[in-house]
């Protein structure tokens, strides 16, 4: 074993490509590097198409009139149609996110249960989380002609279901935090344990936006849209690094591959 | 020695409800039934409630035994945060509805 | 669970002479990085309410009318000896006390329950005056503040519902746990201190 | 009994479920040929409202919405192969897991929205066009987890390093042809007219000539494996063990 990295720790290249081709043959951690990139590379797009692209992120008003809303929606026109045409095309990514998090949980001194839970939870969290959003926010793009009411149901329903799925998340980060605290392997922090204490009440703080149309509590006020989103960002920036630790420390060595049988 | 801090922790809880009492009675309408805006009770109202939290994080949490940041981060938090809110009470700064 | 044991030893030495500035915190740092940022949400709801209050402050005065102060100083009361009763159980746990430490928690768990049965009550009396969530900008934040700071109660009851099994058995007895748990108690206390008066007394 | 033992049943399901799906597909009215995006609500509604489409737009949405779930069976066996293959970790197969439950269930969705265009066609046309265009574009956009599961499985083939792979190579490679042909359905919504509207080149007949193939393709390289591992009489421990 010491030769074989002898070899190829002597073999590693020093070009942009080089390295990653480096990786992808010597890498024993390639798995998990690739669904931490693909993790990194959904949230970097989500971002860019969610606040710059459809303009969904920060959200427009809940009390606009039927006039204002047709207007958004011809506003955004283009930005919509290709920014969700792009979510939808790589709505799968969050699999991988999913798939590094249930491995985490694999790592802990905890029942095989936390992991599958969560991947099972998380598996369809993109459809009331962002796609039923992106299909009803499209269908309102694709015809700006159509009768303003049916628009304006769009836009509610759009939203709401963007903004005002709770449950999903909810559960979620209970099972992740529960795992994380009761883990003897210490695979996180306790502080980030903590932390999803904090990421699960902003799901309780949300819930406003079902009932409010202004205000601090309505879908794009600055509690439950504001607060709750820097919440969010924090909470995803902390566990993206975390889980680069992880990869990090994991040890395999490179020997060969235990038997799978 | 558990004897003194035993007592010590007893005077923090009385002086918590002393200051709560007095903040009440300062709150409490006094025969009037009508709430009038008063800059005076606001400012005893929230000072009372900053020297309170202070109490409650210095000798319940034992932030006098914590290391200097975190004395500094947690005075320095209730300070800001009570400074914040006199402010935007004094200059009645206010926030369009969002 | 985990219970380093230097982290007990250190304590224990603190108990019998405690070095001023030495730099210790209450249980584990963990904790307090969690009490940080819970301060820095929470300054944001408070701020928050400040600027809506400002922009309408004789609806909000008008409101507030209609809130029972006896009943908020009540739950302050209770909320400070609940407070007071956690930070005995830590020091009686640090003497080796356990009996009495445990004793405390359950005391403080009733302060606590009290607590919450006082404020559903007061949730009933505003809703059958007909006092609702949508009523108006003040309600939107008296229910909100006071909703969210009850559900930290109610993460408390666990959090003091673990300190209790460690105190139970002489083969947990984690220090550090226990006192962890103490600084998410006393937090949920002195949130409950700027609420009460922000809500109940400010003019 | 051999663990591994059932998979065959799993297996052989597709077949089945496939000619309901052919049968279904064929059927429906709106596909034959794709409806137009540019039709006006009067046409869609009289589209629904003729009682020469009516019926069988409702008996083949039905079928569909019997069978099309189906289909996780069949991914569920690819699932335990990718666990089979010379990984460290079960990340992929997680992945590929994570992504299976996702198209189907957005299928569901278009199938919801067809039916209930279908349930009251005298409903207000505008209302009837509104539920149709939510399910073609549900139907047609929605190739995200589909492509995903097509890469996730590529990318655990290129990585099974062992002197006999699980799959070969190729397989990988088709999987990925597979991906990129999926790819433009998901602009469906973008233009009425041309190659990615729904009833266009890419989005209708390459989306769904590339699922169909897709299918076929992995049903005879999947029943191969089967097949083989049985017949060597070494089925390796299925499951989660990593």
């Amino acid at each position: 074993m010491s030769a074989a990295v002898a070899d190829h720790t002597r073999a590693r290249p020093s070009g942009f490509l080089g390295r990653i081709a480096w990786h992808w043959r010597h890498d024993p951690k390639i798995e998990l590097w690739i669904c931490w990139w693909v993790m990194v590379s959904f949230y970097q797009l989500f971002g860019i198409v969610f606040v710059l692209m459809t303009r969904v992120m920060p959200p427009p008003r809940p009390d606009w009139d039927q006039a204002r809303i047709v207007q958004w929606f011809s506003d955004n026109h283009t930005g919509l149609l290709v920014g969700f045409g792009i979510i939808f095309l790589v709505a799968g990514m969050t699999a991988s996110s999913n798939a590094i998090i249930g491995y985490s949980m694999r790592r802990m001194s905890v029942s095989r249960a936390f992991a599958y839970s969560y991947i099972a939870i998380y598996s369809l969290s993109a459809i009331p989380g962002m796609l039923f959003a992106g299909i009803l926010l499209s269908v309102g793009a694709m015809r700006p002609d159509r009768d303003p009411r049916l628009l304006a149901w769009l836009y509610d329903a759009g939203f709401l279901t963007f903004v005002g799925t709770m449950g999903v998340f909810l559960i979620g980060t209970l099972v992740w935090m529960i795992a994380i605290l009761i883990d003897k392997n210490r695979v996180f922090p306790r502080w980030f344990g903590y932390l999803n204490i904090c990421n699960l009440l902003t799901e309780f703080v949300v819930a406003p936006c079902w009932i409010m149309k202004t205000g601090a509590f309505a879908w794009n006020g600055s509690i439950a849209f504001w607060v709750d989103t820097g919440v969010f960002v924090v909470y995803t920036t902390a566990f993206i690094v975390l889980l680069r630790r992880m990869v990090i420390r994991e040890d395999f060595g490179d020997g060969p591959l235990p038997d799978p049988s | 020695m558990g004897t003194n801090v035993e007592s010590r922790l007893r005077a923090v809880w009385l002086a918590l409800v002393v200051v709560t009492l007095i903040s009440w009675w300062i709150g409490s309408s006094h025969g009037h039934q009508e709430f009038r805006s008063s800059a005076p009770i606001t400012y005893a109202v929230l000072l009372i409630a900053a020297v309170k939290m202070r109490m409650i994080v210095r000798h319940f949490m034992e932030v006098r035994h914590a290391p200097d940041a975190l004395r500094r981060l947690t005075d320095g938090w209730i300070a800001l945060l009570v400074i914040a809110l006199l402010a935007i009470y004094s200059f009645k700064l206010s926030m369009p509805a969002v | 669970m985990t219970s380093p044991a230097a982290s007990i030893s250190s304590r224990e030495a603190g108990t019998v002479a405690r070095r001023p500035g030495a730099g210790v915190v209450l249980g584990e740092p963990d904790m307090w990085a969690f009490v940080l940022f819970e301060c820095l949400i929470f300054a944001s709801y408070f701020i928050i309410y400040m600027l809506y209050r400002m922009a309408d402050p004789e609806l909000f005065l008008r409101s507030q009318e209609h809130l029972s102060q006896d009943l908020g100083v009540a739950n302050t009361l209770i909320m400070l000896t609940s407070s007071w009763l956690m930070a005995r159980c830590v020091q009686a746990a640090r003497e080796k006390k356990f009996e009495i430490a445990s004793r405390q928690v359950v005391l403080t768990l009733t302060c606590g329950v009290a607590f919450v049965a006082l404020k559903v009550t007061e949730w009933s009396m505003k809703l059958r005056e007909g006092l609702g969530f949508s009523t108006n900008e003040f309600f939107w934040f008296y229910y909100f503040l006071t909703g969210i700071h009850v559900l930290h109660v109610l993460i408390g009851f666990v959090v003091l519902a673990v300190v209790v099994h460690q105190l139970r058995s002489p083969e947990r007895r984690s220090q550090e746990i226990v006192e962890t748990g103490a600084t998410y108690w006393h937090m949920v206390d002195f949130l409950w201190v700027m609420i009460f008066a922000l809500v109940y007394v400010m003019r | 009994m051999k663990k591994g033992d059932g998979e065959l049943f799993l297996f052989w399901l597709l077949p089945a479920l496939g000619l309901t799906w052919i049968l279904a597909f064929l059927v429906f009215p709106g596909f034959a040929p794709p409806m137009s995006p540019t039709m006006s609500a009067e046409e869609v509604a009289a589209f629904y409202r003729d009682p020469n489409n009516l019926p069988w737009i409702r008996y083949s949405m039905i079928v569909f919405n019997w069978f099309s779930i189906g289909m996780i069976p069949f991914l569920t066996l690819i699932v335990v192969q990718i666990r089979r293959m010379a990984h460290r970790t079960p990340v992929l197969s997680y992945a590929y897991l994570g992504c299976l439950t996702g198209g189907p269930t957005l299928l569901f969705v278009a199938n919801l929205f067809w039916l209930l265009a279908a349930f009251r066609p005298e409903r207000d046309p505008a209302l009837t066009q509104l539920f149709n265009d939510i399910a073609w574009v549900t139907f047609t956009g929605q190739v995200g987890f589909l492509v995903a599961d097509c890469v996730f499985l590529a990318l655990a083939i290129y990585l099974d390093r062992q002197p006999h792979p699980v799959f070969e190579t190729w397989v990988a490679h088709f999987n990925l042809a597979i991906a990129v042909a999926l790819a433009p359905a998901a602009f469906v919504a973008v233009t009425l007219t041309g190659p990615i509207a729904w009833d266009g080149f890419l989005s209708f007949w390459v989306r769904n000539g590339a699922i169909a193939l897709w299918l076929a393709v992995m049903t005879i390289v999947l029943g191969r494996n089967l097949y083989r591992e049985r017949r060597a009489g070494a089925i390796p421990e299925a499951g989660f063990a990593g």
